[in-house]
Formats: structure tokens, C-alpha cells, sequence
């Protein structure tokens, strides 16, 4: 097969043979478009990656590229991939799931494939809408808003999906916008390059069941002062002029305006590889409606044990202390008789 | 054993020779009564003894002190000649407390030996039990051969001098019965000192006060006179070979150790911890040097869900449950089936429903685990019929689902599982190897088509990394050959009817169903799952009665034998036995227009010889 | 309507009065023929029809435009006598692209109108639909009255003016189709200018523009020449009264919602988002002002545990789902049975396994619904027949719950819950109460009891905040009366026995199983649920034409009416249509020992009445 | 009755019919008895409170107070308590589970129920093992730790239950210790107290399957230095002598002596009622392992809408602005005809 060679990959030669069906318009077509472009970068044959999803119009998405793929069942993906993780770990294992398979039904296996660390990427549509089944209110659609199942508006405090992930013990955490493709691109890179798992929430636009739920962060004037980029050992500034900044008092972050006394040296700067995930989980909570810019970018990228990778080496360990299996040692362990 | 006659001490006084005896030893949950039980079974079939035995334990951990609520009891026949079952009535109980004895007492035979620590029976032990009298002098044992230790006294006595404070010393009362037993049935005692030198050798002092204890015990039946008599059973007729003991859950770990090997797969067990599957998941974690990769997930679906994952990578997936257990996989079970990939799904069924009772034994989840998905969703569904049975059934299992290419379900029970016979032990060169093809990279042009059909309708097993055989799964309805997603009418009614005919196809490759006894006749006993030994002895015994009656004992419930319909015909009746209120009985009804009758248990405890024996003579009148 | 005569316009040319007609609108997800159809109906159904429809779309919200895969349809049946069924083949077909042409003409009869929007058959549409050759002339449509109109252009001329641009002005094209048919069928266009103007009230120039459109369409059928014909529907005889459409989901909801007024209780509805039930959910919303609280819950799981809790807290507590979240609850179903509390389970049935075919019609959960638990775990089971049956069927589904203290499982299904028929709106005080008993404070030193029985074995249904009747309860088996845990084996058999009997008690209060027709004779057809229709409008005409056949529809399926037995004794046959692979029959077989035979149907959509007819007329043979 | 009139009631009234069984020496007897002793001292009468659990040795908890209650199935407990608080939002609403109940199977529903903010107490047993089923590793179970199911030692990186808690926006977050009676007293009764989802993390030991995995914070001579206990407002201070603290460096908490030209002021001070909780995140990582002091207390809480109010209010809305349901208006409203 041509490509046992690893030849360079285009971005097209991801594309299945299956006719992509979100609505026209759907900000997954923008994400489908950068994970093709992020897999044809990485030296990885097509036949070493699966992608494994739930339900929602997110997860169709592993019909659309050429790898080896499964679409699950509602909110299992975490789940599904663990196993396939575990069992064959020279695979590159992405992670398809909305806001309502991640963080509704399958907010338990999300939790707990993340704090195993088991190395695979975990890529959430966040849309704020359960899309597929046409426009009832998800785990992260805000406070108030109006649904099919909420006619008089939201009364669930809503999740937010990084704070989700920084509480249970995250080793990569991250967020971009379907809209700022340069930017996921940076990212799912990141995300991929990352051992153990990688979680990402990416801004997803539903133009059919909650068109502009994210207009704030993508509207070309708005988004400068909307959206904060966060780089790593840099200060957190934003703002079209770049003449704002994020500063700490206490452990309250601020806005403020750089010059007239405020310098970068006195903003909050960013270090996405801290031992402990507090200055993450702080910038997780900067909220648009609470007069934050929004933070895109890596939250934290540190190195931990991974379950998958820690149990192949109980195994070895096991091999060299014990020797391989013999059956038939095993057989005639403990307490045996002969009959004649 | 070779050197018995050596070792073995001279008894001192009348010895009667039995065929089998039924041993039960009940206590307090902290007692130790599982471990002496153990003993007893493992000593006795070194002697060369049958063996079988039903641990019975309450499902709190440790429920309160002399409370009839913490009682534990294990009971174990040793015998002579073949036996099935633990046994129906029992020759000998050992209570080690009130609670123990009025909860144990009605099964003991009349003229039965009773062993008693009479020490536990103070005022205050009788209060824990709810009796008002004590029955050792109420009259109420009359009917049995009652003998009066006090153990707590002898055991403290036996192991003074070790420096260790009376809750440490009255710790070793289960050897001292142990070794008072051991000498009602002339047993070696040396098999336990070693098991207790291995165990407690890093606590000297705990090790040497157990073995006095045990001395004491056989000492005190050697010396005092209060056993008249003492017993010996003869060893059991076997099949040359070597032989251990074996449970059920162990052998099912073992069987699934093996077949992984047999069939060149690396074992994926994907499981949460749920009474009486869990021993699997600790016994299995233990052979990590065999590349076992066991994973206790975040619940059943997880579990569930890592096992199809694992299968699409190319593992041998497993997991193993019980009934709450497998009422949470039903959805992912049925993903599995429409991905149509390799998997074993074990039930250890316990008696339900809901939380039910965890630690006792049913069948109730036959039903369950064939219509319990949305739609129709066929699945294969096998069934071990006694603890060593559950090596050879669960690899049967997953010769099916390779061969196949579908999950197939393993029913095993709690009195299974828990249970331990003599397993003659196989040579592992000797088992069969189980094959298994991959497709490889497909020639240039040669497009892969994951919905292809051999000749028993199976799909083709394409592995992620085989360069070429890129394709997509999922729980949509998929296309005849394609496998794409198919909403189309026609196309869907196909799938139903291949996804039915192909678990129909495995009836082609299955054994017939055989019959144990006449081909015809007035009466057929069908039964399945761990019902098998009790079924077998009552109608061998009733053949031997010159009864009318053979046995027909069920391997796979789906699909049936393709005999099944000619067998029921040879009969004028059929019995179908079973721990539930009659789930095999309506499949048998619906499929063969039988007016089969049933026999119901649903006490969560197995059945008892007679009680089949009774339904016989009742069926074949 | 009344005041039909005055509006109606005074049609040109030669008029075909019929007894019914069946018309089907197709086009693309989003050329909005669900809601062209909608209209059609309730026209029709004001005009006095008998109405029934069948809406057909894709899983997908919005496949690609112009695709097979995106295809919408909406089916509607208007007729002047009683109806049951949205009808087989289509006297009219209204196809809006190509794609929508060739999925769907096989149905239409020979002869029949074919409406086709010719603007949309350019090459590129043909290539979309995977056409090489244009059916408008490769005389693939010879044998149907084809008229192509160039709709994509008129509806832009008529709406010309208003500003909108192309792709608005394109949107309004489903209302010019309305108005051709409206024209065809001598409707009004009253109520649905009325709905546009309410619809669009918020913008004027789509509600202008839609108008436009409208009465373009219906100009050019009475202008132009290319109808030779238009049809006429006269009014069908009803019992006198209010009448209204109602669709299945919506219907369960306000079933939902009065039988909980009739029973004095707030409704408390916890459910997750699945098609096709997702609808109930969505009307419940609505009515906050009826004390309606709805719960979308996390998942399915915890939706049926809220309302365990919920019903624990003396709510009318239920739930509705489908397939795949169905199995997601066996396991707490199985507690809410444990716990003996009332609460209703409805499953809106649609395509299996797995994830399967989800905007899809199927039968298949039956067997689900009542074997899908661990143990043995018997539960009532009731089906819908007909979209305004699901008011009955529900209340009737609480009342049962209630007076047994039981959770109750109502199967409805896709083609059920998304289609729509005339309903004679009851008097809200005509409906019976449901009445309800709740312990107070026990006297003095007087116990609760919280497993006691009544004459019907249902338990007391004690509320918290209730004075002196504090107890626990669980999944855990428990002591017949007192419900303390309890691990005893008779009792377990006991509580096992008395909670079937429970069930088996709802016998005694349904009604005996009614027949359509002869009480016996060669042929009776067993039906259930969602295929009423159908099989009753089968069998009504296999009667008249002298066919010794009867029809008995269930909607007890457990337990079965006590005389079913008998109703099954008198007839040398029996037939039972479903649209699984037999799930109905296989508990009939078992329980009645009869050879019934099945006429199985598994393509995601409904019997046509022809299918059955004819299994009819070869079972009489 | 005699409960209608509120008399003053003690612990023992708390008690039922049912004999505890609990291992000799379990940590649920400890929490058994505070619990009784502070339902006796709220004047709110038996029939009101409800106890639900899980399953597990310390879901057996509801059968041991005369209260109404339910012993549910595993993991589920906080979605039975939600429809029943929901349905009858005059109870007091308790919740009983384990490290296993509320963290592995029933970690979702914990987490939707902590966001809704629905009004009921949450009480976690962590004994850092599956006590029922004998001892496996629990989501809790620290690495390497040897289990029945774990031989080689536990490879799962561990949750932290009040970190979880935090990342799901709890509202009410504490923690305390079985050994620790008058703590445990203070803790619950505040738990008691808050309106919405109170959530308690309570260290327990299990005698029998995890012995002394709190030896640490429970052995007397080393309680003071390995538990710190938080004080809203006041410093951050422990050791025998009350001699030690936590000062924040940048964002890294640090453990100081003080005196020696640290004074209280310089330390971190603590505020259960901070807006974001980022103090209570921050106070949730501070780790024995890691020489830190574990915080046992109120780490966070404040007033937030609660789904159950909301929806009663959204009730009360609809019907003052549209009345009160009239079914024959209802079922006669739109498209209708009469036939004669
Ligand atoms: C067990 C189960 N429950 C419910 C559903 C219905 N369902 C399908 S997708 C979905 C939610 C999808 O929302 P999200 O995950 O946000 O994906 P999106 O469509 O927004 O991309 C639901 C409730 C299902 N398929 N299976
Ligand atoms: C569906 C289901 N799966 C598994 C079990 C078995 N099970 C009972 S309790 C338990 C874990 C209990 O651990 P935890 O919640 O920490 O409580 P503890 O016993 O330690 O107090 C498990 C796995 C069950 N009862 N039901
Ligand atoms: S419904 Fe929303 S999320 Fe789904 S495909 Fe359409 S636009 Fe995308
Ligand atoms: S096993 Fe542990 S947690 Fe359970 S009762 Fe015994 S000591 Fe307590
Ligand atoms: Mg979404
Ligand atoms: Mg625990």
C-alpha cells in the first residue's frame, strides 16, 4: 500500500467517500476542514488513526474522513476509546463529542478517561444546543435562553466544559473557535502532539437551532476585545490594539488598560505548564458576560502517568518478575492429585 | 493420595465407611467458615474424593456479631463415587454460635451429627439470635446427635503460652472445629499446616496458634469419648489424570486466559466490580505476566463500551457482570451486535430483581439477556452448567463469536461462580486452537467492503493499522456489503432477517443436543445453566428406579440444537427445572408448541436433589 | 365547515367527486413540505374529512439540498367516510425536485397526478439525485398524469415587488404548490392564510409574499389549462361535536396532563431528548400554567430515577423515551417495580437495534418492555392505536398504575406520535376522575406497614411529610408487609409470586377483549398498537367481501384481557401482523399453545392495508 | 402526632427499627451518630427529611434514621433526589454515597444535580475503596495503592472529590472527618443550612478493606500539621502551635512558619463567600503528599438560583400571566370544527 511509505498527505486524501451531510452553513464543516489539515501535517499513515464519536450532528463526523472510525452510542465515546486506546497503543485515537453527549450524557467516561490520562484527543463541538434532535437546551446553554424544551428560557446553571476538565485532573486542556481557523489549526496540532489525553472545547456555530450563540467572539469588530489568546510565558493581553490586559488583585482577575501606569510586566502571565492546574481553572471562569474576554488557546499541557501506558509497563514488569504465562504451570498450581 | 495409609492416624474406635458425606460449618461472617470450608474441600479431595460445595455468606460485609443476619456457612459433600451437588441433607453441622445453629438446623438430618461450641451459647448470645430458650437444652435437637464443645475455652487453653490476648485466640476456633471434623472423617491434616505455614508466614505467631488449635480439635476427638464412632469415605473412581480443585468464577478467568491464547489474542477484560462476577475481574488482574490487560471501568456501560473499542482494535474483549450489571449494558450490547464485532459478555446471575439479593444464586436473566435491547436484536446466549464447566463453556463462547462475529453471552451463576469441583487438568497442547483471519491490505484498486458475507454470513474482522481497510462503524442501520449508513426500506428488513439467520446459522455448528438416558419415553427433565448436577442425579436415580426419564441438559439457549424439536418428541412429558418462574420453559413453549411443565425455585439457593426427584415421579405418574 | 358553500370558489371546469384521497407533498428538508401538508390536513379536516397523515423526513436536519438523502415527505389521506390509515398508493403525488421524484413515485397509482416543479430538474438537480437521464422525458412516467410546472419562476414573478431576493422568494414555492392542490382539491385558502398571518405576523413580507405565492398557485390551476379535471372530498359522517386534528405526541401530553387533574396530582415529567418522543417533552413545556414541571434530565437514566423519586414524593411522575433510552432504564425500571410506587414509562417506538433507524416507525420493543430487567421483573404493559388514542391509552396507563401501585409501560411509536387525525374533543368533566388514597397519620402506637396489601395486593402509597408514617424502602428484596430487607428463600419466592399476581390482577378490571366481527370463523387477526388501522380496515373489507375473518386489537399486552383464550379458541387461525419479527406472536404461541402465525414487516414504515388484505386472504385459503 | 408540634427531639428519636450493620469499628457510625444529633437539633419535624443513597456499605445509611428514605441503586441517588426535591420542594433532602456511588457510576448525575443547584445535602463517604464488594480501588484510591483488582498497585490517576465539585460549580463545597465528631457536627449543620446543592466530602475509614487511609489526618500527633481547618476571613493557619501557614506565592501556595518575619497577614486568607470560586479550587489541590495541610471546613459558599425555586417561579409566572390551566379552552384552542 502507497501509503506504508508515508508519502506527504493532503488534506483530501482525509476525505471519505461519504457525502457530508451538517446543513449548509454548520461551523463543523470549518472544524472537518482543519482536522484534515492537522492529520495530512503529522507524519501518521491514515490506517494508524480512528476517530470514535457518540451521537449528535458533531458525531457524524468520523464518516467524513478517511481513517478507520466509529460512530457509538450517545455519550460513550470516552468510553469506546479508552478500550481502543488501551488495547492497541500504537494508535492515534480522536475523540468526536458535542455539548450534549460530552457533558450530558456522557459526562462520567469524559470525567474519568480524563483523569486516567489515556492518550487521545477529545475534540467537543460546543454549540450550546442539542442540534440532532432539533433544538432542546444543553449543559452549557446559558442561564434564560429560550428552547424547544425551555419556552419560558434556561434555569440550569450551565457547565463550563474546560472548568469541567481542569476539575478532574486534566493534563491538556484547551479552546478555540470553528470561525478562527488559523487558530484551531494551532491548536488541534497541540492537541495531537500531546501524550495522554488531550481535551479541547471548540466554539461551534448551529446556525439552524442557535445561530450566533458565539457572534460575540467571531464578529470581526467585537472579537478583539472578546477574545484573549492565551500564549504560554506571555502576559495576558488583548484588544484590537493590543492595549488591554488581564491583572490579578488578589485572586481576582481585572481588565485593564496598558500605559497610564499599567504595564505588561504587571498583567497576569500565562504558563499553560504550571504543577497545578489553579491558574487554568482562573482563566477558565474569564466570562464575556461578566465583562471578560474569553480565553482561546492551551490552559494547561503538563506531563503525567497514563493509565494505558502505565498498565503496558505493569505488564512488562510482570514478564520480567513472573516470566511469560505457562498454562500449564498454571494448571498444576497449588494443591493437586494424581489419579493413576 | 499415594502415602496416606503412612500418614494417616490410627483411629482409636468403631469406624464407619460411607459412600459421601455432607459436611455444612456455619458462623459469624468473621468466623472464618468459607476458609475452613475451603480446607476441608481441599484436604478431602486430596484424598481422592468427589467433591462439591456452596458457600453461603450474607451480602453486608460483616453484619453484626451472633445476629442470624451475619451468618456465614459453607457446606461441602466429599464422596466415594460421581457426585453433582453439594448435597441435600446434611450428615454433619458444626455451628459455631446460636444464630448459626437455628438458621442451619432444619437441614440436618434426623440422627445427624451436630457439633456446637456451647461456649457462644450464653444468655447474651442468645439474645443477638432472637431465642428465648437455649436450645441446647430446650429439647427442641432432640432428633439429632448433638456433641457440646466448648471450643472458645479449648482453643484459649490450646494456645496459651503464645502471648496472644483472647480476640487473637478465640480467632483459631474455626481450626480447632476444623481439626475435630478432620478427625470425624479420618482427614490428613497435613495439607492445611501447609496451606497455614504459606499463608501466615510472616506472622509466626498466628501460624503456629492455628496449628495447636487445629491439633487440639483432632486431639479433642481422638482423646474424649464423646464420639462413639467415626467415619471414612472411600476414595472416588476418576479418570486417570492429574486433578485440583477448581471455582467457578477461576475457571472462568482461566478459560478466558486460555482461549486468548488459543486463538493468538491478547485479553481485553473490561469490567466493574458487582457480586458474584467480581472474582473474575481479581482473578484475571492477577496474570498480568500472561499480557492479561484487565480495566475496572467507571460503570457497566463503560465497561461495555471499552470492550467494543478493544474488539475494533483487534483484542479479545470480554466483560462480565451481573443482572443490574447487565441491565446497564443492554443499549451497548446492542451497538456491539450492529457493529457486528467479536465479544464475550459474562452474566453471573444473582437473584433479583433490582438490588434483589446479591449474594444468592437464580436464573432469572435468560430473558433479559435475550430480549433486553431495543429492536430486534438477536444474540447468541450459552450457559456453564457446574464451576469447572465455565473453563470449557466461555472458551466454546468465543469460538462462537470469532467464528461469527457477534458478542455472545455467557450465563453463569452465583452457585456456579462460587462453587468448586475437581477439575481434571487438561494440557494446554491438548485444547483445540481457535482461528481467527484478519483481512489483509487489500490489492491496488481492490476496494474493502466491511459488510461482506462468508458462508455463515460473518463480516469480515479488519484491524485499524492494516493499510488500506480504512472504514467506518457505527449503530445506524448499514448497507447490505457497504456497511454505510442505509435508511432504505428493504435494505433494513434484509439486515434484521441476515442479522437473525446468521446466529441461526451457528445451530449448524453446534453439537446436537445429546440424551442422557432413553431417547423416548414418558418424561424428558430439560434444564440448563447450573441446575445441571442436581437434574443429573435425580433422574439417574430415578432410572435406576426403573423410571421412565431421561435428562436433556441445554448448552446453548440461542440458537437451540437443530435436534431439539426430535428430541422432544420421544417424550410423552417434559420437566424444565429452573431458578426462575419459567423463562426456558416459555422459550420451549413458543418455539415447539409443548405443553412443557416447569419447576420453579425462586428461593435464591439452588435446587435440592429430592425436590427434582419428587417433580419426576409426579411428571412420569 | 358551515360556511363552506359561500367561500368556496365556483370551479371552471369538470368536477370528480370522490370518496377519499391520498396525497403526498415531497421535496427537499427544506423546501417546508411538513408544514404544507400540515395545512392540507387541517384544511381538509375543517372541511369536514376524515383525515390521517403520515410525515416521512430524514434523520439528518438538513442533508445536503437536492439529494436522495434529504428527502421530506409528508403523506395525507382526506376522505368522506372513516379512515384509519393515511392510505397505500397516492392518487397525487407533489414532487419538488428530482431526488424527491424518483424516491417516491412508486407509489403513486397508475394514472394518478404527478406534479412536478420543473425549474428544478436541471442538469446539476439530476446530477444531485444521481440521475444520468431526465424522467421529465425519458418516458419513465409514461403512465402517470405528469404536470410540470415551472414553479421556481412563477412563485418569483408573484412575489416580485415585495424586494425579497431569489433565495426568499424561492422559500415561498411550497406555498404555491398548496395553492395548486388546494386548487385541485376545490379547498379553501381561509386557514391557512389565517395560520400565515399569524405565523409571519412579525414579518410582513414573508406572510405577504407566502400569500402571493398561494394564491399564484391556485390561479394556475383554475387559469391554466393543463388540469382537464379538478376533485371534490364531500364531508365524511362523524358523531356530532367538537372536532379538532391532533397529533400523537401532542395527544399523549394532554393525556398526560388531564389524568393528572382527574387525579388530583401535579405531573411531574422527567425525560431526555430523543426522536421521536422528544415532542411530548416540547408540548409539556408549554404549559407551566397547568403546574406542568417537565425535567430534561442529564440522560435517560436519571431522567427515570427523578421520577421514581418524584413519584416517591406522591407526584404523577412519568417519563417517555425510545428504543435505545428504553434500555438505558431497565435497570432503574427495575427499582421503581421493587418499590411498588406508581409512575407511567412510554416508549414512542422507532427503528432497531441500536441506533438503527431513528425517524423510523417499528414495533419492536415489546419484548423489551417486558423481559428487558434483571430477575423476574413483570411489569404492565398497555399500547396506543391511533394518534388520538394516546389520550385515552395514557390516562388509562396512570389509572392502572395508581390503583396497583405500579410503574406502567404505554408503547406508542414514530408513525403514532408524529401523525395526526380528527379528535371529538371532550368535555373535560366527562372524563372519569381517577381516584387516589393516601394513608394519614396512624393512630396512636399504631405501625406502618408500608408493604401491606390491599384486596388488590397493591401497597399504600405513603407520602413524605405525612406524620408518623417515616419508613425505608429499596431495591433490596424485601419482608412481605413490614418492607424490612429481607434475605429469607421463602420469602423471596413469596414476594417474587405475589408481585406477578399483582400484575396478573389488572385481568380482573379491563375490559374483556371486544372482536370486530364474528366471534369465530377461519381467520382471526390479532393486532396491536400503531397497526389498528391498518389491519382494521383490512379486515372490514375482506369482510364485505364474504372473507370469514375478524379482527381483535390489544391494548392490554400484559396481562392479556382474561378472555383472550377463548376469543383465540374460536377461530381455525390466527394472524398476527406486526412490524417486528414476531414479538406478540412468540407470547401468544407460549401462552395459548396456538399455531399463530405472523405477517412481519421490519422496513421503518407502516402496513399498507393491501399487505394485509392479502395475508388475510391467504390465511382463510 | 406528636412530631406535628415540633417538640424538641434528640438523636435517638433519629434512630429506626433496624439494627446498624456496619462492620465493628466502620467510620459510617461516627457519621451516623452526628448526623442524628444534627437533624435533632434543626426543629424540623422526622416526616419532613428524606435520606436517599446509592448502593453500598454507606448507602445503607437511610435504614438507620427514622426518616422517610430510600435505598436506591448505584450511583443514582442524587437523580432520585432531584425529582424528589424538584416535587416537593418543602422536604429536606438528603443524599448518602460512597467514593464509588457518587464518583464512578454516579459521577454525572453528582455533577448535573451540583449545577442545577437543586436544594438538598450531599454527604460523600470517602473511604478511598469499594467497601461492599470487598475492596477494589474507587476513583479516590490513591496510585499504587494494592487492591483486590489492582495486585500491581492502582495506575487510575485519582479524582479529587471537592476539586470535581468546584470544576461543576457547586454552590456549597466542604469537607471533614469521620475521627473529627465536633467538626463534622459544624460542617453538617452548615450543609444543612445552605439553600441548594450542599456538597460534603466526608473522610471515612474503612476498618476492614482500607485501614488507615486517613492515618495521617487523624492520628494525634500529626493531625495538626497534615489538616488545616478554613475560617471564613481568617488567615490560613495550623500546627500544634498554630505556628504554620499557607502564603501564596504568585499563585503556588507555599507552607510557612510564622514569626520569624512572617506575620498572619502575610498569609492567605480565607473567603467562602469569594464570587469566583478560584480560593476554593486552590484550597481543594493543597495535598498531604505533597507537604501541604488538607483544608477541612466551608471552602466555599454562596447564594445562587436553585432549579427547583426557578421552576416553581417560572409556575407562578406562567400562571399569573395566563391563569390557571383550563383544559376545555386548552383542547378547543386552534383549527377546530362542529359537527352537527
Ligand atoms: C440513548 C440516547 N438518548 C438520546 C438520543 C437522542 N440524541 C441524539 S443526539 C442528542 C444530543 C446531541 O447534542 P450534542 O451532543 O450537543 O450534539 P450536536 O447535535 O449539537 O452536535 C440526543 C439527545 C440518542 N440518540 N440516544
Ligand atoms: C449496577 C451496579 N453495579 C455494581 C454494583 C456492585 N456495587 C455495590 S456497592 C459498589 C461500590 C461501593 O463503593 P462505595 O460507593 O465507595 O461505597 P462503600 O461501600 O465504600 O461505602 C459496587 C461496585 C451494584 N450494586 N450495582
Ligand atoms: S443542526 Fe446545527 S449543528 Fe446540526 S448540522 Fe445543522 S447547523 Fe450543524
Ligand atoms: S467494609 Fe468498610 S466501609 Fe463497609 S462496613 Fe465494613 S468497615 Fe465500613
Ligand atoms: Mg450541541
Ligand atoms: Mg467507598
Amino acid at each position: 500500500m502507497a501509503t506504508a511509505e508515508l508519502p506527504t498527505l493532503t488534506a483530501s486524501d482525509f476525505a471519505s467517500d461519504q457525502d457530508v451531510r451538517w446543513c449548509p452553513g454548520c461551523g463543523d464543516y470549518a472544524i472537518l476542514a482543519q482536522v484534515k489539515k492537522v492529520l495530512a501535517e503529522q507524519a501518521i499513515p491514515r490506517e494508524k488513526i480512528v476517530f470514535i464519536s457518540g451521537i449528535g450532528c458533531s458525531s457524524r463526523f468520523p464518516y467524513y474522513v478517511d481513517t478507520y472510525g466509529m460512530h457509538g452510542i450517545h455519550g460513550r465515546a470516552p468510553a469506546i476509546a479508552s478500550g481502543l486506546a488501551i488495547a492497541a497503543p500504537d494508535l492515534q485515537v480522536w475523540v468526536v463529542t458535542g455539548d450534549g453527549d460530552g457533558l450530558g450524557i456522557g459526562g462520567n467516561h469524559l470525567m474519568h478517561c480524563i483523569r486516567r490520562n489515556i492518550d487521545m484527543n477529545i475534540l467537543l463541538f460546543n454549540n450550546r444546543i442539542y442540534g440532532l434532535t432539533k433544538g432542546q437546551y444543553s449543559p452549557t446553554t446559558p442561564l434564560g435562553k429560550v428552547t424547544k424544551s425551555t419556552p419560558m428560557g434556561a434555569i440550569d446553571n450551565p457547565l463550563h466544559p474546560v472548568s469541567v476538565a481542569i476539575g478532574c485532573e486534566a493534563t491538556f486542556v484547551a479552546r478555540t473557535i470553528d470561525a478562527n481557523i488559523k487558530h484551531m489549526g494551532m491548536v488541534l496540532a497541540r492537541a495531537a502532539a500531546h501524550k495522554g489525553t488531550s481535551f479541547v472545547e471548540i466554539y461551534q456555530n448551529c446556525i439552524v437551532f442557535n445561530d450566533g450563540a458565539f457572534g460575540y467572539a467571531t464578529d470581526r469588530d467585537q472579537k478583539f476585545d472578546t477574545v484573549l489568546e492565551l500564549e504560554h510565558g506571555k502576559p495576558l493581553v488583548f484588544g484590537k490594539n493590543r492595549d488591554k490586559g488581564i491583572r490579578l488583585n488578589g485572586l481576582d482577575p481585572e481588565v485593564v488598560e496598558l500605559g497610564k501606569g499599567v504595564s505588561e510586566d504587571d498583567l497576569l502571565f500565562h504558563d499553560e505548564r504550571a504543577r497545578e492546574p489553579c491558574l487554568a481553572y482562573l482563566l477558565s471562569r474569564l466570562r464575556y458576560e461578566d465583562g471578560f474576554p474569553e480565553a482561546i488557546g492551551v490552559f494547561r499541557a503538563v506531563e503525567a502517568p497514563r493509565y494505558d501506558e502505565e498498565l503496558n509497563r505493569q505488564i512488562e514488569l510482570a514478564q520480567e518478575k513472573r516470566g511469560p504465562g505457562d498454562f500449564n504451570k498454571l494448571f498444576s498450581s497449588g494443591d493437586t492429585w494424581t489419579v493413576p | 493420595m499415594s502415602n496416606a495409609a503412612e500418614t494417616s492416624v490410627k483411629p482409636s474406635r468403631a469406624i464407619q465407611e460411607l459412600r459421601s458425606a455432607t459436611v455444612r460449618l456455619v458462623g459469624d461472617s468473621g468466623d472464618g467458615m468459607q476458609l475452613t470450608g475451603t480446607q476441608l474441600t481441599n484436604t478431602s479431595a486430596l484424598a481422592g474424593n468427589d467433591v462439591a460445595t456452596f458457600p453461603d455468606y450474607p451480602s453486608e460485609i460483616r453484619a453484626p456479631r451472633g445476629t442470624r443476619a451475619g451468618v456465614s456457612g459453607f457446606q461441602v459433600q466429599f464422596a466415594a463415587t460421581d457426585i453433582f451437588t453439594p448435597g441435600d441433607r446434611l450428615n454433619a453441622l458444626i455451628a459455631m454460635n446460636p444464630a448459626a445453629l437455628v438458621t442451619n438446623i432444619h437441614d440436618l438430618e434426623p440422627g445427624g451429627v451436630l457439633i456446637v461450641n456451647e461456649d457462644a451459647f450464653a444468655p447474651k448470645d442468645l439474645k443477638l439470635a432472637n431465642l428465648d430458650t437455649n436450645p441446647l437444652d430446650d429439647g427442641s435437637l432432640a432428633k439429632y446427635r448433638v456433641i457440646k464443645v466448648p471450643m472458645t475455652m479449648l482453643t484459649r487453653k490450646a494456645v496459651e503460652g503464645l502471648g496472644l490476648g483472647h480476640k487473637f485466640a478465640d480467632r483459631c476456633k474455626n481450626f480447632f472445629a476444623m481439626g475435630l471434623v478432620y478427625w470425624l472423617y479420618g482427614r490428613e491434616l497435613d495439607t492445611t499446616l501447609r496451606f497455614n505455614s504459606e499463608k501466615f508466614g510472616d506472622k509466626p505467631e498466628v501460624a503456629q496458634a492455628n496449628e495447636r488449635a487445629l491439633r487440639a480439635g483432632w486431639n479433642f476427638g481422638e482423646t474424649t469419648e464423646v464420639f462413639g464412632i467415626s467415619y471414612r469415605v472411600p476414595p472416588a473412581k476418576f479418570h486417570g489424570g492429574l486433578y485440583r480443585n477448581i471455582m467457578g468464577n477461576q475457571a472462568m478467568a482461566w478459560g478466558l486466559m486460555a482461549a486468548a491464547k488459543l486463538s493468538g489474542k491478547e485479553l481485553f477484560f473490561g469490567a466493574y466490580p458487582i457480586t458474584p462476577a467480581s472474582d473474575i475481574l481479581h482473578e484475571l488482574s492477577r496474570y498480568k505476566n500472561f499480557g492479561i490487560r484487565t480495566f475496572q471501568a467507571e460503570d457497566e456501560i463503560a465497561a461495555m463500551c471499552a470492550v467494543i473499542g478493544a474488539s475494533f482494535a483487534g483484542a479479545m474483549a470480554v466483560t462480565a457482570t451481573s443482572g443490574p450489571g447487565l441491565a446497564l449494558k443492554t443499549e451497548s450490547m446492542g451497538l456491539g451486535l450492529m457493529l457486528e464485532l467479536p465479544m464475550v459478555v459474562i452474566n453471573v446471575q444473582r437473584g433479583g430483581p433490582s438490588t434483589g439479593l446479591p449474594t444468592k444464586t437464580e436464573q432469572a436473566d435468560l430473558l433479559q439477556v435475550l430480549f433486553g435491547r431495543n429492536g430486534e436484536a438477536p444474540l447468541p446466549v450459552l450457559a456453564c452448567r457446574s464451576p469447572a464447566d465455565c473453563f470449557d463453556a466461555v472458551i466454546e463462547a468465543w469460538r462462537i463469536a470469532v467464528r461469527f462475529m457477534t458478542p455472545v453471552v455467557l450465563l453463569s451463576d452465583g452457585y456456579l461462580g462460587n462453587g468448586a469441583e475437581p477439575w481434571r487438568v487438561p494440557r494446554f497442547e491438548d485444547l483445540a486452537p481457535i482461528p481467527i483471519h484478519h483481512p489483509g491490505p487489500p490489492r491496488e484498486g481492490e476496494a474493502f467492503l466491511p459488510y461482506e458475507r462468508d458462508d455463515v454470513l460473518a463480516r469480515p474482522w479488519a484491524l485499524p493499522g492494516t493499510p488500506g481497510l480504512q472504514h467506518r462503524i457505527g449503530g445506524l442501520e448499514k448497507q447490505h456489503i457497504t456497511g454505510n449508513v442505509c435508511y432504505e426500506p428493504d435494505n433494513h428488513e434484509f439486515m434484521v432477517r441476515l442479522r437473525a439467520q446468521k446466529v441461526e446459522n451457528i445451530a449448524h455448528e453446534i453439537p446436537l443436543q445429546e440424551v442422557d438416558g432413553p431417547q423416548s419415553g414418558d418424561l424428558l427433565v430439560l434444564s440448563w445453566g447450573g441446575t445441571y448436577g442436581a437434574c443429573h442425579t435425580a433422574v439417574k436415580r430415578c432410572q435406576e428406579a426403573g423410571l421412565s426419564v431421561a435428562h436433556a441438559h441445554l448448552r446453548y439457549l440461542n440458537p437451540f440444537p437443530a435436534n431439539l424439536a426430535e428430541v422432544l418428541d420421544g417424550f410423552r412429558r417434559v420437566l424444565i427445572p429452573e431458578l426462575n418462574a419459567g423463562q426456558l420453559r416459555m422459550l420451549i413453549r413458543d418455539r415447539y408448541l409443548v405443553d412443557a411443565q416447569g419447576l420453579n425455585k425462586i428461593k435464591g439457593r439452588p435446587f435440592v436433589i429430592e425436590e427434582i426427584m419428587q417433580a419426576i415421579q409426579e411428571g412420569v405418574a
